[in-house]
């Protein structure tokens, strides 16, 4: 990719509170994914392996975890000359007072100095919550052969779930005509991913009249594309085809790391060329010890496992002593589960411990268990 | 900056039945992750001496690659990093591939350096030292040569190549061949502090001598005239110098008190990472007491092992006290015990290999059985 | 220097009013000096030279220019494992609404969880457009040896001087016995450089002190030091002897450049022991052309002399046409001075271009002209 | 992905005079602050091809630290980077010392690469290519072998060890050795744009046939069964194969108009970096017409030359026409003319040495004069 020809910015958001306790500490993006990874580790991975050289990160809570994290752009490979990834929180500028961002387009109205710093052709915009792969670089060829203003990926969906999403209405030629947010009777089932390729002249001159317009939200579903579509713009929907995952609830994001133990599973984390980079850490091998008892686990170096598992999604540093069982859970980073405890259908969060011989979650619970905290032993 | 630069040691012409035909035994895989020479690096590293020199012979690609420019093992590239230096291998006679040889082939490389002290360490063990307080010490005493030593009982069974060092007090009085006849002895770790000035008047005088003077031959000669410490090192010591004592020294850390003794958060081992993901246990896994590394599968029983990355076990197949290094793939119901798998060999269904553990059994690169 | 014990924060200030339009574009610290480099490589190249490997640069005006470049840690080798440049600015927090940092301390009250996140031993204060080469590694060391709360780098000065400075009164044992702002009578001759290191727990538990109280200015100077002082703290004087400088107004700017045209000149930007990092470039060598003059002068790679250079200062990237004569003068980064021009005691900005047979400042001029546009050429 | 890796290779055996004693081609200092070999390696960075192999033989010191993991070179350490490899130079007899034989030794780690094409370079040559472009166009094309070619006048005085190419349109009709027999040719780059298992296939058999074949003697014998198209590079294009070409290579650059072809601003040559600082001039300096690096104190007469990085030059000495190499040091009214001073080399108060533009003086590496 040329130099200017695309700049990604990431919607990393707020403080994620359908994340419940999970983002008290660190920021949604920070939140730990499929044993070793992160989420924001993702839409990241998927820019480097692109050629997508320069990422904005724009969080409104910041977190110095997030921060001190994503600034070391050599983690995904972004630390070559004129590439780099950084940390966009709101901020004191000459001609305005102190704002948080109102909406996700002002987001990038905001650093619309960032932005023209590296004057680019096309802007990329990506959300921080999304699990999937995906070669932006196609999509931007489809942009430019397309000739289009914008570029919205989007995914097939069921009838029933296209209820729960933004629809695109596309003629045969995948122009968008028409835009419906989560319609009770959806009139297709494209679904948008929230992935959005812009000519950003054009997306520029929007977003400086969406600024001072006080009856918009400022956000690109509800005012930028609706305007596009409008003013006749051409829209070109780009259709995705593959494993994507919105990880906004303990739900979710508990189904989206037990699709890792699947064999047939689609995100194939395994896959050398389109790797998933993340900080790595100077850790031993997986230490299973005598007493273990794994069936069907995803287990990474620097865990230390002497219980039984099955079922289950171990991240790095945790901890699994004698006699304890973990089944349909998440273990995630540093957790720590003594001997003879029993975690089920539960997702625990980094660094928790649970005492010797404590219960935690249930077989037959309908939502998974959120461990946030310590729970103490039973002696 | 630092008052010390590091010179890392190559082991030309040691030989380590099949393994060292594809790389020197700096390169070998240790416990999964691993490789030797990270050891050697990493102490340099932690004891915050950051400019180092690795010397390099024959095979150096696995190496070369590996330790890059030093910011894998954590070296600051401002304040020095790695600089790799290479020694032709003499293939007519092994006997002149002394380290004093490499030293004077790159020894315009040794007097560019700035530093006063210079902390020498061989590639092809595993331990840790401290050297940031052994050269307070070298310096505050006025050595003029600190040598590291590992009190040992089986001198006169393992350790067969070797030095032997004899002390009065701490003072040197002898560094000698290990001929196998003596059971306790003090072994020579073939790690050296001393000035970079006098370094390089023991390489220039021992080239005047002889041209099968070791650097340690050369010291021993001057016994006389210098003050030669030998510094006792205790915990985890593991000289790979064969076969036998490779697997070893890896199966020795399946006992999780070794390995915490030998891995400790303040001073860690750096490698170089891969991006790897974690290694998916199958149903019909039945893993146990083993260390098990990334990218792999696994759905047979595997036990008393070390599983290197990206390594796969079918269904049924039993890996009982082995090592199987990176990218093997091992057969449905295959039996493997007491072997070392070198790296992207593949073991096909149903294949029965078992060695004693007192002499293990190995499969070359990239063999297929 | 082991992993805690000290942490650096760069204070690198507002918008440097004193320095005029010079920082209109960028902020101080950012600012060109020395024919390569930028004001803030100096703390950051003394910080990775002494073995302090985690930098927080504190910024009020945040520049994009700023930012991006210090994120780059790799510059000065600070991008090791546990070591990193962070640019902070005024956030968001939980707690508190949204607030520009009220004074020296109060900028480091302000982040006190970024330090926390450390949990050093000492913190190292450093300002970020002073220029000298130190090291911090033997401050700390005598630090650690006096056992104090604070150390106070010094340096000696002339009386006449000393009005000018914060001015420390020590005992015997460099023990400082009282503080006093640009005294009209000095007492001693003994000036503060605005280097501090504090003992870290002591020093956090008097900005949670100073914090809440209405009557300070939350500056180091006018509370914090007074307050130890009056606390009876040990307070020592830490002696500096070298070359350092507050290129804070045009005239210093302009004077510590011509510094290094002299053979005796004290920084010594050529040891090769304790080298000063900068953003490189990939450019060619100086290209000195057919028509070239050059006398004394400090010239770097990547600039293009064709003219009359005597007693300047050139800057990379920085253009001198045939004819054109630069006297006494700096050129900043990419400057274009074009044929027959005539330059003298001047500083001309980051890319100012000077027009044909145009004529700027003059031989006896009082003080040192500042270019910050283009100048029209005379035709 | 990128769809192509990318093979830099050495060129084992050839004598540049003086200077190859201490080095290869492709560590040749040019233009003061760059080596031969960036302009290979960033040609190949620059068309985003990520993943390279950078062939190493004799004296592999100085490439092996100057090109790194890759990094001076804006090559993504995640997409790519830079593999080194080795071959032993076979000192018995140089004749066997080809690419093939290079190739064959690390036929594995080419086996390895997953992406379909490789673009193979000389590190031996100063030129800038766009081997995005040739790429697509040699898979729109349907060609098996694109080679790069140089139109040349005086092929009858220059590039003897080059080889010339014969076409017919843009097809490939011959490959044969420059007998300096015509003055107008096309000179063969060394450049070649091919399937990788079209290249394992012809390493394969090239090997079977002579161990003298060259890939260019091997595709030359097979241009009735593959389709091996010609591209005509224009601008720029210096192969250093003796030390008249090098001392030329370089002073060509002197004319403005000839740099500003070279070293566009979308094109960089990415080099190693040096934290160096800028040059002092001092009052007696006196320099024209030429390049000057960093870290030097020139209080002489300069003049149409070329000066490295850390040289001092003192009062009253004159250069004129010279390539002065990095750390060089040129004493008080020393004279030199049409001289390359070789690095660290020291050049006495009121020495004078003159020799002739096409026969030009070579001081060697850390020489005393």
């Amino acid at each position: 990719m040329k130099r200017n020809e695309m700049l990604a910015m990431i919607l990393a958001g707020g403080r994620g509170s359908r994340l419940h306790d999970l983002t008290n500490k660190v920021a949604k993006p920070a939140v730990s994914y499929g044993g070793k990874y992160r989420i924001v580790d993702f839409p990241l991975s998927n820019c480097a392996n692109s050629g997508v050289n320069v990422v904005g990160v724009l969080t409104q809570y910041e977190s110095v975890l997030l921060n001190s994290y994503v600034a070391k752009g050599e983690t995904w490979g972004l630390d070559t000359k004129d590439a780099g990834v950084y940390v966009l929180t709101p901020r004191e500028r000459a001609d305005a007072g102190l704002d948080v961002y109102r909406g996700t387009a002002d987001a990038i109205t905001e650093n619309i100095d960032f932005i023209d710093s590296y004057n680019p052709e096309n802007l990329l915009i990506l959300s921080g919550d999304h699990i999937y792969k995906m070669n932006y670089a196609k999509m931007l060829q489809y942009h430019k052969e397309q000739n289009a203003a914008a570029t919205i990926a989007v995914m097939p969906v069921t009838m029933e779930e296209a209820t729960r999403f933004g629809i695109m209405i596309t003629d045969e030629n995948n122009r968008i005509t028409d835009f419906e947010e989560k319609p009770a009777h959806p009139r297709s089932t494209l679904a948008s991913m929230g992935i959005y390729i812009f000519d950003w002249p054009k997306l520029r001159e929007l977003l400086m009249t969406d600024k001072d317009d006080p009856n918009s939200d400022h956000d690109f579903g509800k005012n930028i594309i609706p305007t596009l579509l409008a003013n006749n713009e051409k829209l070109v929907a780009y259709k995705f085809e593959g494993y994507w995952k919105d990880v906004g609830t303990i739900d979710s994001l508990w189904e989206a790391n037990m699709d890792l133990l699947k064999d047939d599973n689609e995100l194939n984390l395994d896959d050398p060329t389109w790797k998933i980079y993340t900080g790595d850490t100077t850790v031993l091998p997986a230490y299973i010890g005598p007493n273990a008892n794994i069936n069907t686990a995803y287990i990474p170096q620097g865990s230390h496992i002497d219980g039984e598992v099955d079922s289950s999604v171990i991240f790095t540093g945790a901890t699994v002593g004698k006699g304890a069982k973990i089944v349909d859970s998440v273990l995630m980073k540093d957790v720590v589960v003594e001997e003879g405890a029993v975690v089920t259908r539960a997702l625990v969060a980094d660094g928790v411990k649970i005492g010797k011989g404590a219960v935690v979650g249930s077989a037959d619970s309908k939502e998974i268990l959120l461990v946030a905290e310590d729970v103490k032993g039973v002696e | 900056m630092a008052k010390a630069f590091g010179i890392v040691t190559s082991c030309s012409g040691r030989k380590v039945k099949g393994m060292t035909d594809y790389r020197p035994v700096g390169a070998f895989n240790f416990l999964g992750r691993f490789r030797v020479i990270d050891f050697a690096i990493s102490n340099l590293s932690n004891s915050g001496i950051e400019d180092l020199q690795v010397f390099l012979s024959d095979n150096p690609r696995a190496l070369a690659n590996h330790v890059g420019d030093g910011r894998a093992h954590n070296l600051n590239a401002k304040r020095g990093g790695i600089e790799i230096l290479f020694s032709e291998p003499n293939t007519l006679n092994p006997v002149y591939n002394t380290n004093v040889r490499a030293f004077m082939e790159n020894l315009v490389a040794i007097k560019r350096k700035t530093q006063e002290y210079v902390v020498i360490s061989s590639s092809s063990a595993v331990f840790t030292a401290h050297y940031d307080e052994l050269l307070d010490a070298h310096a505050a005493e006025g050595n003029d040569v600190t040598l590291l030593y590992h009190k040992v009982t089986e001198a006169d069974k393992k350790y067969g190549t070797c030095s032997l060092i004899d002390l009065v007090g701490d003072k040197v009085t002898g560094i000698r061949p290990n001929m196998l006849e003596e059971s306790d002895a003090n072994v020579f770790m073939d790690s050296y502090i001393l000035k970079k000035d006098l370094l390089v008047e023991l390489i220039e005088e021992a080239t005047d001598i002889s041209s099968k003077y070791t650097l340690a031959d050369m010291i021993n000669a001057k016994l006389g005239e210098l003050k030669v410490v030998g510094v006792e090192h205790t915990g985890y010591y593991a000289p790979i110098i064969d076969l036998q004592a490779y697997y070893d020294a890896n199966m020795a850390l399946l006992d999780p008190k070794e390995t915490a003794a030998l891995f400790t958060e303040e001073w860690p081992i750096y490698t170089r990472m891969t991006d790897s993901w974690p290694t998916q246990f199958y149903e019909e896994a039945d893993v146990t007491d083993s260390y098990v590394c990334n990218s792999g599968t696994i759905n047979g029983k595997v036990s008393g092992s070390v599983i290197g990355r990206g390594v796969h076990i079918a269904k049924g197949a039993e890996i009982k006290n082995c090592i199987i290094l990176s990218y093997v793939e091992i057969g449905e119901g295959a039996y493997l015990e007491n072997q070392i798998v070198d790296r992207y060999a593949k073991i096909s269904a149903g294949v029965k290999l078992v060695a004693e553990a007192d002499d293990p059994g190995y499969i070359r690169y990239r063999d297929k059985i």
